[in-house]
């Protein structure tokens, strides 16, 4: 039974972590595809400006921005 | 004066065991971390407070209407709960461990048999019941924290997906621990309570609830409490992880400004994943499915008041009875067991464990690609929505004052949480293939 | 034609009986009480909405689907029904009585055998299970009320403990009056009716419906409406007792100024009586539990949209589906009883008592010390909030127009709802114990 | 190995059937008619996924814990189910049928029998039992709808109660309709369906779903899909109708200014209705009690803050449950059938129908009475509140630019919700008398 | 069997329709009625402005409160 | 048995208010002593001005805070 224990952790743990890492490639591969698509399709009018980034130049803007990111998902983590 | 001895008797003075009475104080213990040292005090407060109220003695809070017959030092629905379970009428763990372990037909006789003899379910049963056996906590806070996520970062870069993906040995490697610590005899875990364990390393609380309703009822309080904790001791856990494992050059590597995603992206982002668990992880399919739903009806615009509920009233109420409903479970006969010690070893652990795995990951990514990632938000690939991200930022800070990585580190982020769900899917599957 | 026949047979013109008429006009009572007098609105709006839907004949909204078989006309269902209950099929009030009786896997099967023949439980029926016969909705308003409260006025002078407790004689005075009655022979109520009718001078509706949704349910309906039309009365009965039992001299005393208590109090005041109620009183656990879970919620400052849903979305969702649960309570063979009569004498005795007891013994407490309180808010200890202490305030001013007591009547007036608390579990208890 | 074996077997792609495809596409489509094309985004984003999630092969999230045990592929817990329901055990389907068709004592046993075999209730088949299957949902939908309608413009102009009785005869011609395709022998629809298919033309949602619930459950996917999309399709739907049936004259018609309507006859209106309900229409007292419920809690005035949470949270809360759980009922073998071929054929039909029945009835006023009605208002009588009206309105201005029919046509708008509720009431007793 | 299912059919439009008919006409009376009590006995101190109308002089006022009752009623709809 | 009804009511009478009024008392000693125990060991840094009082001279300003209180607990009572 212990042999069977550790045989089925040592399971749990190879699959696991392979589809894990499978599922989520292909989830890299399929991300990538759909936003070609649509950026390549459907181009919005105006790119708002870049959510974030790290020029030196404005650093209080992007402090700004960070600090209203923390505080919108301060709350998320439930 | 029989009435004052009755009262007397029913006191909690008089019944305290001294379990419940340093479950009290593990309840006050939580309480004290969420209100005076801010550790996840959404969750903590109500657990904490739930369990005080689930090791009340005489109140049985936490019990079921037969529960509470069997205890109630009432001997003739004893002897007649017994009889119906087949065991010896003296011994009340004996029937207590039979009801447990009865088929549902039997169970619905012996509630039949305490309700005519009075008896009535605990508050805190019911709210578990109603809150967690159902699965629909877990699944509607999931819906909630899906309709606050933004998935712009992690679609401005997909690749950081990747580092979701590494966090998430963590758990794996806990799974091993546990059903290391059995095999050399230490504990007594089964490889449905290793893979409950295991989940924490998830560092996501409705996912390691959701697991362990499932797989290990009994572990659930500990497996709460544990996950909870750590998620609060992110930025304790994962420094000197970070620090060791990088260099300051790596430390200071800027990343380029991640792209503007367009609405289109966002809507569609969902709606692909919910495809791909369909195709290929139906297991996965309540968690991700109900994450899935609350982003798209975040994101698609038409849903605002749908949308705004499910993230505040909704999720809120939610959160009250599911952290009333953890607390149910942090019974003095389950928790003050060498088990959470494991427990709680074994989930540090998987916290750093899953760290350094994210860590190691941008790495190697930096090894194979043009573009540089910051290793630093390797660590964010845990979850722990945002903390860890906020965590790397400051390390970022640390070497760089001009860095900002916290956009950055938002995409492994969610992906962790991403990551932490699919790991679930898969470890429910393929315990129940083991155990069924 | 036979479907026309159908229809009139199935209208509620052919099938209204008289009793249920009189309900419906009872219901419309309340439903103006509530709306052009301000009789506590918010609950005897939805009671006396439900009270009608719940007389609305051949609706049988608040039948389970059984009972909704046994009175709908159909013998073939009735002969079934009387033989799974073994009494005889000829008499429908027998089989409902019968079946009111049953234990509990006789009920069972009496639902399914109703369910195959296509009938269902009422929506009220469903409403009233899921709200008040699992204890759940009391609870949860009582955690609202808890996040609603400020035990400030209280911990700065925490001996107005003592006008809530005195306050609470009201009820014990009561359940003598109810046994009295039942001992003289003019009314029949059993022990458990008597507990639950004195929990009226209470002063307080979630705790009168939770108590006699354990002691008492069929008397739930003229229970709680006595005890809301009574506390919307407040202003009327109080002030003639409260000038009858206070020198003019006494109603001026100005009181001194209440110190400033910290947050630190408030935090740790919520915990100290949950310690309290789990070393002495754990049948007080449902209700303190859940009335301090609230107030810490309030209190500690980290789960602010926590204590924001229990005070506004949560409770108003609970009091709609409370207050149409205790409708369905107001079926007419229970309400138009001379018992319904008797509990409304009593209910106004129990007011009065209450408040007179409040007031003596804010003058006995001036006797012994050397602080003096003005006995007027004494009348707030009965609960009532925030009415009583409105009451108190008002008439301190008609004897003195600088004399603002009403911050100082917060403290008996919160003390009040504690008091009536730990009644009702010093009540459920001994009932339990005596009838058990 | 084996496991990999397991995980593969368990994956969607191999389970997938091509109707759990199909029925997915369908899903996707709703999403992108609501989302894109604005069609109810409130219900179709729900209903939309709560299909898709019901079609993920392998996740069973629609199937109760006896169908999943069924469907398993457990030779072991088939044939004792088989054994249980008396059937032969090879065939999944005969098994299937004879659990639908089973006594309620029996299913409870076969749930118990899944349940000791370790499977348990798809996340969507509890949350339509809790939310449809009890009737809930539908009818607290519904006292929001109530508490967000002013029936001023109807108590202004109550003969336009006549437009929205005429508009329902959408509902009866398609009952005759559904009657005629099954005589014809091109379908097979029963009574209680064809009871049920009708009740689309009342283009009122939540009654539809609630009808569809207790006569034809197995058809209520369809059926609220179609009626769901004919509303967002009334301003296609409707304009050609109007325009056919009215006269550019008829069209130019200006309507008297509506007179003020004091807040006390807004109070009395709903009680009005709830009495006549009560005297004469007791099967639509769920319904059009909880409307008037609604409706009362707004008007009064004195329980503002109960009104608002019926508006908003608890509204938006039960249409995420009710959206998901139609979307539950969405399954390839119910969904995929011709069946729902016809309840779209007669669903356009139905609200066809009722538009012409609408405008000509106000032409028909027109005869009778000297206060002329613009005919355009008629088509408002069908509900789909405020769709209709904006359409009456816009179908109004483009023959007179100065013409405002909105307010106008908000009379029999309202109106058109009672009589479809009213219609409702009917139908489930007379087809209950029918096949009871 | 299509017979009787015909039969049934034509009862629940027949009489359907006619309580229908019957139950709202019963209501348009008691409305009436009950609004005629209300108005006579209980006249409201200043009425205030009628909530529409269509008088062609002010139709700017109008529109603006055609477009409030629309954005008002726009979520009604479920 | 209408002998013993009235032995119940008087036990649950005398040990009600008897518990009630212990209950309470320790309530009041338990309150007293934490009370004292915070207010020495953890004075706040700067005590709020105290939140009512019935000195003559402010009366108006009392008047709104009873006028506040009374709003902030009208709701409550249910
Ligand atoms: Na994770
Ligand atoms: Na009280
Ligand atoms: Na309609």
């Amino acid at each position: 039974m212990q042999e069977t224990l550790l045989q089925q952790g040592l399971d749990i743990t190879v699959f696991g972590m392979g589809i894990v890492f499978t599922f989520l490639l292909v989830l890299v591969i399929g991300t990538s595809i759909m936003s070609r698509i649509i950026v390549r399709n459907f181009p919005e009018a105006e790119p708002v400006a870049p959510v974030s980034g790290n020029q030196r130049d404005d650093s209080p803007r992007l402090r700004a921005i960070a600090k209203a990111a923390i505080q919108k998902h301060r709350e998320r983590n439930k | 004066m029989d009435n004052l001895i009755n009262l007397w008797q029913s006191s909690g003075v008089y019944q305290m065991a001294s379990g419940q009475f340093a479950m009290i104080v593990v309840g006050l213990l939580l309480l004290f971390l969420a209100i005076r040292k801010n550790f996840e005090p959404l969750l903590l407060v109500p657990i904490g407070f739930g369990g005080i109220l689930a090791n009340i003695p005489g109140a049985d809070l936490a019990l079921s209407a037969a529960e509470t017959a069997i205890v109630s030092g009432d001997s003739g629905v004893l002897l007649q709960m017994a009889q119906l379970l087949g065991v010896d009428g003296g011994d009340v763990y004996a029937v207590k461990e039979a009801l447990a372990n009865a088929p549902a037909a039997v169970k619905t006789q012996a509630a039949q048999l305490a309700i005519d003899s009075g008896f009535s379910n605990g508050m805190l049963y019911n709210f578990y019941n109603v809150a967690i056996a159902s699965g629909a906590a877990p699944l509607v806070i999931f819906m909630g924290v899906g309709a606050m996520t933004d998935f712009g970062p992690l679609l401005a870069n997909p690749r950081t997906l990747f580092l979701g993906a590494a966090a998430q040995f963590g758990i794996f490697a806990t799974v091993l621990g546990a059903v290391g610590l059995s095999v050399a005899g230490i504990m007594d875990f089964s490889i449905a309570d290793a893979a409950a364990i295991g989940i924490i390393g998830g560092a996501d609380g409705p996912t390691a609830i959701y697991v362990s309703s499932l797989l290990a009822p009994e572990l659930l309080g500990a497996i709460a409490v544990a996950a909870y904790s750590y998620m609060a001791l992110v930025p304790l856990i994962q420094p000197p992880i970070m620090r060791a494992l990088t260099t300051p050059e790596e430390r200071k590597i800027e990343m380029v400004q991640l792209r503007h995603v367009s609405k289109r992206e966002k809507i569609t982002f969902p709606l692909l994943l919910l495809i791909l668990v369909a195709l290929f992880l139906p297991d996965a399919a309540p968690l991700l499915g109900m994450f899935c739903f609350g982003n798209l009806m975040r994101e698609c615009g038409v849903v605002a008041r749908l949308s705004d509920t499910a993230q505040n009233a909704l999720i809120n109420i939610t959160t009250i009875f599911l952290g009333l409903s953890v607390g149910s479970k942090l019974a003095a006969d389950k928790f003050l067991d060498p088990k959470t010690l494991g427990i709680l070893a074994l989930g540090i652990v998987a916290f750093s464990i899953g760290t350094a795995c994210g860590l190691l990951m941008a790495k190697l990514l930096n090894l194979v690609s043009k573009h540089k990632v910051n290793p630093l938000i390797g660590s964010a690939g845990v979850s722990a929505v945002p903390m860890a991200a906020r965590v790397s930022n400051k390390v970022g800070l640390e070497s760089n004052p001009h860095n900002f990585l916290l956009m950055h580190a938002m995409g492994p982020n969610v992906a962790g949480v991403i990551g932490s769900a699919v790991a679930a899917g898969v470890m429910i599957t393929m315990v129940r293939s083991m155990t069924g």
